[in-house]
């Protein structure tokens, strides 16, 4: 099905893709395999997509599925909700997460909660796409990582692919997902360029990824933090410490089952979260590893979160605003105890 | 998914007058059985039978028997929280509405919306929506699914004054008007949001002109006369299946009773409510009705007779309805093959 | 005969007070007609009727307080008027009552206070406050006491029969807070391991931060080290380097063999090692001390012809990859697995007088430590493996034990236990049983012996199996049982 | 491969199933199980490594020549890839 010019990076490497490319083409790929997908959102057809995910599906598919929207978050992404009640499979793009608290009241009053309101009537078979992250400076409104915000609401499945694999892959089983299905794409992995992905994978929305094995410590993150995470463990590796790097993958619901068996085996758990640690997704993993793996703990639980400031323009104040390797291999030595 | 809940056997009360074939008839005997209805559900309030909020549209019968006659089945209605007479209206049975409200498993939502959250997939009536101008875009995006589908159907969506402050009505009337969707915006102006006055909240409150300005065709009605919303919501749906594009009708009408069962309602002149009061579509259709001889006073005690029982019914069967098992608490969070347990 | 009720126009309305009648005996009335004023904690509401009638009674006069569902009026046929006395049918504690009970005196401790507020405000004339706190205590002394924040009750209590004065309180307060066990800050990992080695934290030097005791301390107090002077500086705190030693409850790690004392100075044990070894042998001593105190043992034990055994091994062996071929250990293990399933009266545990079968078979594996010790992790419901993962999951203990990464849940609950001191050449084993299970297999080398067949003196591969076992749960016939079982199933491994 | 490279193969080898085996404190013809404590299985895993590192087949019936260091080591030269 995936035709040559949806593979070729721009490198012009039929071997290689980037994140961007991936989602494109698994878009591409659904769109061809179901008529009843199209895609929604701010500038998705003749721009191409604020984050040039879309670049060329108009030419493919036309203004029908490829549908520019007007700056109407609350207007569009309710729309797309009552095309999913009305049979069709929209895929909604919204520019940042940022902007999604204009739609806050659709996702949260009405896709997340009409199909038990309705008795189980209405499934709301929706993907909401969303930028996440900050990385770019791109300042105080643009640049959060509110997903931990739509964990916390039941009725939605809430995914964030980290890898080219994940954003290939993901797409297809979050529209095949008869619920609601949000996908966080951090902003700082649209251009990360890695080998093109096997377009005939079947995608995982269930669990957790291992993508480091170890012994000492457990490292739980996900999306834009994950090469943070993986460097940390190389880091850590230098002096002596073997840490597993788990990708949550999915944050909502959350795969207990694979951090607290990891947990189990290294005693120790280092959670990195580009959300503010306040009430975030990283509280709810250490409480839940608190939970279900007390007996387990050797050591105190470490988060490495953003600062609890808006996110700043400036790139050394943004740099110190977000989770950086250096912290995430110092919170590690603490729960080895140990000391650079 | 769940199949719809099961619907207990209405009672037919239509063999009111064989002589009588006269379409106005079964108008009032409909705006009859929602001001019943209602009032018993008031009498089941205060006995806690019903709980939660509810909101009744005592006074305001015309407008959802005149606007649900003039869909078909396969039309899609969105409507509010003040929906108990849409719902009748659309057909949804007494019982399970009844049911829903005394919180039972074979309620409308199986005991999970209440008063305010009455869906049905099947009658493709969808709900009972409870936060102010939220159903619109809903409305919007159904319209774009028949438009992309091609199926000639429409979608009514129903809302009041309130919604029309809200960004949401803005987003969704431009949304409508840009992509051509077929789309009708009943407009039910009772003149109160919640306890604000309509000029308390509006800088404009012809409400049919700022609808007009997003280019759509927009006109306004008498919503205390049956007879002048069912023409004024056949011409728009006329409309907006010919055309394809959507449009906006005003329906000016008036609620009896205060906001919600827990309403002071302090905000309003006795005055102004007896005034409106004299106006009751109710009363008008019925003085027209025997003033023409269509319909006798013992006519009048049957379809009474007839509402009464059927009330009576769904009030003893829904009580006897059983309670939804606290063990299915979590089902429809999630699509039953898709239910997560955490 | 219809009664008019206070209505309930909220979830959360559990009462509301009448503000005004707008009917009075005698006055008809119909349903819907507004007939009352009802105050509830949002506002006044007017309020209808849902009867046809004449009003016969007014029951709730303004200005009461009654809850939701309280009949407000009675409602029937034409009756002379009558109303009753207000307040007769409402309920006592609703009536605005008196005014609320009077507070504490300010001088009264804090502790005091408590006792005396959760009187309901309404209820008459509270009896006088009973003081908890000590008699004849001077305001000033109760002063001092409050801004000390401190309890008089336990100033009291520390000069008994007496008087508190303030150099009481003065005195209670230099001395500190009454000497409590003190908490020992400790990894809950740390708790689990030093619960389950009978290990007291309180004598556990801590290295983690602020002195809080981690597994890696209880592992060397288990071992008998004290932490280096830089444990905490220079030594990572590493599962890889922590010393192999048992994170089992004792009576897990008991052994009938001697310690396996190194001689060879090409791996001389460290001297925590050492140490390490002598805290386990303690463990030991007391185990295998309480298992020949408490059980009564029987010993038997039978020579196996290994011939179809090992030919079998030999040539599945030959066709595989040096990472799955099978050593006779294993298949060992799977036999008395296998045959502890058709004897299970040795397969359980002696509880309370009696035995209780197992409703598996989980089988305990002797491990020895390198440098000295044992462990004896937990093959669960081994009988149903076959000989792959049997010798998978020996692999993965051993590994597991020598690098000290078992999981304690692996360490117990064993069903009936083996020992195989094959590789250390002994012919022979005979332990001691495990409490509170009821048998100990053991196996010795496999090795060439002089065997009859058919009347003929030949060679053969053989090894001998024991059984010791509880004499309370079984009889020696039924040890032989279960080590011919095992000759049988050894003679024919392809049924494995 | 020389028997220089082979030697220092087998030594780390062995380390990793026995870390404080110091094959330069013991004669060359000494017994490996006995010395080293090696039970069968660690023997299969000291097997498995060494089969895998010198990129040669060890079968069973070639154990007899791991008995001591000089033999493994002589035995692994002969059969090393």
């Amino acid at each position: 099905m995936t035709t040559i010019e949806g593979v070729v990076g721009k490198t012009g490497d039929a071997t290689q893709m980037t994140y961007r490319e991936a989602i494109r083409e698994a878009i591409r790929e659904a769109m061809r395999r179901d008529d009843r997908v199209f895609l929604m959102g701010e500038d998705v057809g003749r721009y191409g997509g604020c984050y040039a995910v879309s670049m060329g599906l108009l030419e493919e598919f036309g203004p029908d599925r490829i549908r520019d929207t007007p700056l109407s978050e609350s207007g569009f992404v309710g729309a797309g909700i009552g095309a999913a009640l009305g049979g069709m499979r929209p895929i909604v793009e919204i520019m940042t997460v940022n902007f999604s608290l204009l739609a806050l009241d659709q996702i949260m009053n009405n896709a997340a909660t009409l199909l038990h309101m309705s008795g189980g009537q209405l499934a709301v078979p929706i993907v909401i796409r969303m930028t996440t992250g900050a990385g770019r400076q791109l300042a105080a409104q643009h640049s959060h990582s509110l997903e931990g915000w739509y964990a916390h609401i039941p009725g939605l499945k809430i995914l964030a692919p980290a890898t080219i694999d994940d954003a290939r892959g993901m797409l297809w089983p979050a529209l095949a997902d008869p619920d609601p299905v949000l996908i966080f794409e951090n902003g700082s992995l649209y251009t990360v360029e890695g080998p093109a992905p096997d377009p005939t994978a079947t995608g995982d929305i269930s669990h957790a990824a291992i993508r480091r094995p170890g012994r000492d410590l457990t490292i739980v993150t996900y999306g834009g933090t994950l090469s943070k995470a993986l460097a940390a463990a190389e880091d850590l590796a230098t002096h002596g410490v073997d840490a597993e790097v788990i990708d949550l993958r999915v944050l909502r619901p959350l795969d207990d089952a694979t951090m607290v068996a990891s947990v189990a085996r290294t005693h120790r758990a280092v959670i990195v979260d580009e959300g503010w640690r306040s009430g975030s997704l990283a509280a709810e993993i250490s409480a839940r590893l608190v939970e279900q793996a007390f007996y387990d703990l050797d050591a105190p639980i470490e988060r490495v979160c953003s600062a609890e400031v808006p996110i700043p323009y400036a790139r050394h104040m943004e740099e110190a605003a977000l989770p950086q390797v250096a912290g995430i291999v110092a919170a590690s030595l603490r729960t080895v105890g140990t000391h650079a | 998914m769940h199949a719809p809940p099961t619907e207990p056997r209405a009672v037919d009360t239509r063999d009111v007058d064989p002589r009588s074939t006269d379409p106005r008839v079964e108008d009032l005997r409909q705006m009859l059985r929602i001001r019943r209805f209602e009032e018993r559900c008031v009498e089941l309030y205060s006995s806690s039978k019903i709980r939660g909020f509810m909101h009744l549209c005592i006074g305001e019968e015309a407008v959802s028997v005149g606007v649900l006659g003039q869909l078909g089945p396969a039309d899609a209605v969105v409507s509010t929280y003040r929906e108990h007479g849409h719902a009748l209206a659309r057909g949804l049975s007494m019982t399970a509405i009844l049911a829903e409200m005394f919180g039972r498993q074979t309620g409308v939502s199986r005991g999970r919306g209440g008063s305010m959250h009455l869906f049905d997939a099947a009658r493709r009536f969808y709900g009972g929506n409870a936060i102010v101008g939220g159903g619109l875009p809903l409305a919007v995006g159904l319209a774009l699914a028949e438009k992309m589908r091609c199926t000639g159907r429409i979608v009514a969506c129903l809302f009041g004054d309130g919604a029309m402050a809200e960004g949401e009505f803005h987003e969704s009337a431009n949304l409508a008007a840009l992509w051509r969707l077929p789309v009708v915006f009943f407009c039910e102006n009772n003149g109160y949001a919640m306890g604000t006055a309509l000029a308390g909240e509006h800088a404009q409150t012809d409400l049919a002109l700022r609808a007009a300005s997003y280019g759509m065709v927009s006109w306004s009605a008498d919503g205390m006369d049956v007879l002048a919303v069912s023409d004024a919501a056949r011409r728009a749906v006329e409309f907006v299946r010919d055309s394809g594009e959507p449009c906006f009708v005003e329906l000016h009408t008036y609620r009896f009773r205060a906001h919600s069962m827990y309403d002071p309602d302090r905000y309003r002149d006795k005055a102004e409510i007896a005034s409106w009061r004299e106006r009751d579509p109710i009363t008008a259709l019925s003085a027209a009705l025997q003033g023409d001889e269509t319909l006798s006073q013992h006519d009048l005690d049957r379809i009474e007779a007839g509402i009464i029982a059927e009330i009576d019914q769904a009030v003893a069967e829904a009580d006897a309805a059983p309670e939804e098992s606290v063990d299915d608490l979590t089902l429809f969070v999630h699509s039953e093959a898709h239910r997560d347990h955490h | 005969m219809p009664e008019f009720r206070m209505p309930s126009l909220g979830a959360d309305m559990e009462s509301g007070r009448l503000l005004e009648w707008l009917v009075s005996p005698g006055d008809a009335v119909h349903r819907g007609d507004v007939v009352a004023v009802v105050d509830t904690d949002k506002a006044a509401i007017e309020v209808e009727c849902f009867d046809d009638g004449v009003v016969s009674a007014l029951l709730v006069q303004p200005g009461e307080k009654v809850p939701v569902g309280t009949a407000l009026a009675a409602i029937g046929a034409p009756a002379p008027p009558a109303i009753t006395e207000p307040g007769t049918i409402t309920e006592p504690g609703a009536s605005p009552g008196p005014a609320a009970a009077p507070l504490p005196s300010v001088d009264a401790v804090p502790g005091q206070r408590l006792a005396t507020l959760p009187v309901p405000a309404v209820m008459p004339a509270p009896p006088a406050v009973t003081p908890l706190a000590p008699q004849g205590v001077s305001p000033l002394v109760r002063r001092l006491a409050r801004q000390r924040g401190v309890d008089l009750t336990a100033v009291a209590a520390a000069v008994p029969g007496q008087v508190v004065h303030r150099a009481d309180v003065e005195r209670f307060c230099a001395a500190g807070p009454p000497a409590r066990t003190s908490r020992v800050r400790a990894s809950p990992l740390a708790r689990r391991l030093a619960a389950a080695s009978g290990v007291d934290l309180a004598g556990v030097p801590g290295t983690a931060e602020a002195g809080a005791v981690r597994a890696e301390d209880v592992y060397r107090a288990l071992a008998g080290a004290r932490p280096g002077p830089d444990a905490s500086a220079t030594g990572p705190a590493l599962p890889a380097k922590r010393p192999s030693v048992p994170t089992a409850e004792p009576s897990t790690v008991p052994t009938a063999e001697p310690p396996t004392v190194p001689t060879a100075a090409a791996h001389a044990p460290s001297a925590a090692a050492q140490s390490h070894a002598s805290g386990m042998r303690r463990a030991i001593a007391e185990l295998v001390s309480r298992a020949n105190r408490e059980i009564p043992h029987y010993y038997v034990s039978t020579s196996i012809d290994m011939t179809a055994a090992t030919q079998w091994l030999r040539a599945r062996n030959r066709e595989l990859d040096v990472s799955e071929r099978i050593v006779p250990a294993a298949l060992l293990l799977l036999c008395a697995a296998r045959a502890a399933v058709a004897v299970p009266e040795l397969n359980g545990h002696w509880v309370d007088g009696a035995f209780r079968p197992a409703a598996t078979v989980d089988l305990g594996t002797v491990i020895s430590l390198r440098g000295g010790g044992i462990m004896v992790p937990v093959i669960p419901d081994a009988a149903n493996l076959t000989i792959d993962h049997v010798m998978a999951a020996v692999r993965d203990l051993v590994e597991r034990a020598r690098s000290g990464r078992l999981r304690a849940s692996a360490l117990t609950g064993a069903s009936i236990t083996v020992s195989n001191l094959g590789d250390q050449g002994v012919d022979a084993v005979f332990g001691v049983v495990y409490p509170p299970q009821v048998a100990l297999v053991g196996f010795g080398a496999v090795r060439d012996r002089p065997w009859t067949v058919d009347g003929l003196l030949g060679v053969r591969p053989a090894v001998v199996a024991s059984l010791a076992a509880d004499h309370r749960a079984s009889d020696g016939a039924v040890g032989a049982r279960f080590l011919r079982h095992i000759d049988r199933l050894l003679q024919k491994p392809e049924e494995l | 491969m020389t028997t220089e490279e082979v030697h220092v193969i087998f030594e780390q080898t062995l380390k990793e199933i026995v870390p404080d085996a110091d094959l330069s404190s013991v004669p060359g013809d000494t017994d490996l199980r006995e010395t080293f404590e090696l039970d069968s299985l660690d023997f299969v895993e000291l097997v498995e490594r060494l089969s895998k590192r010198i990129g040669a087949r060890i079968d069973e019936e070639d154990y007899d020549q791991l008995r001591t260091p000089d033999d493994a080591v002589r035995f692994l030269v002969a059969h090393a890839a």
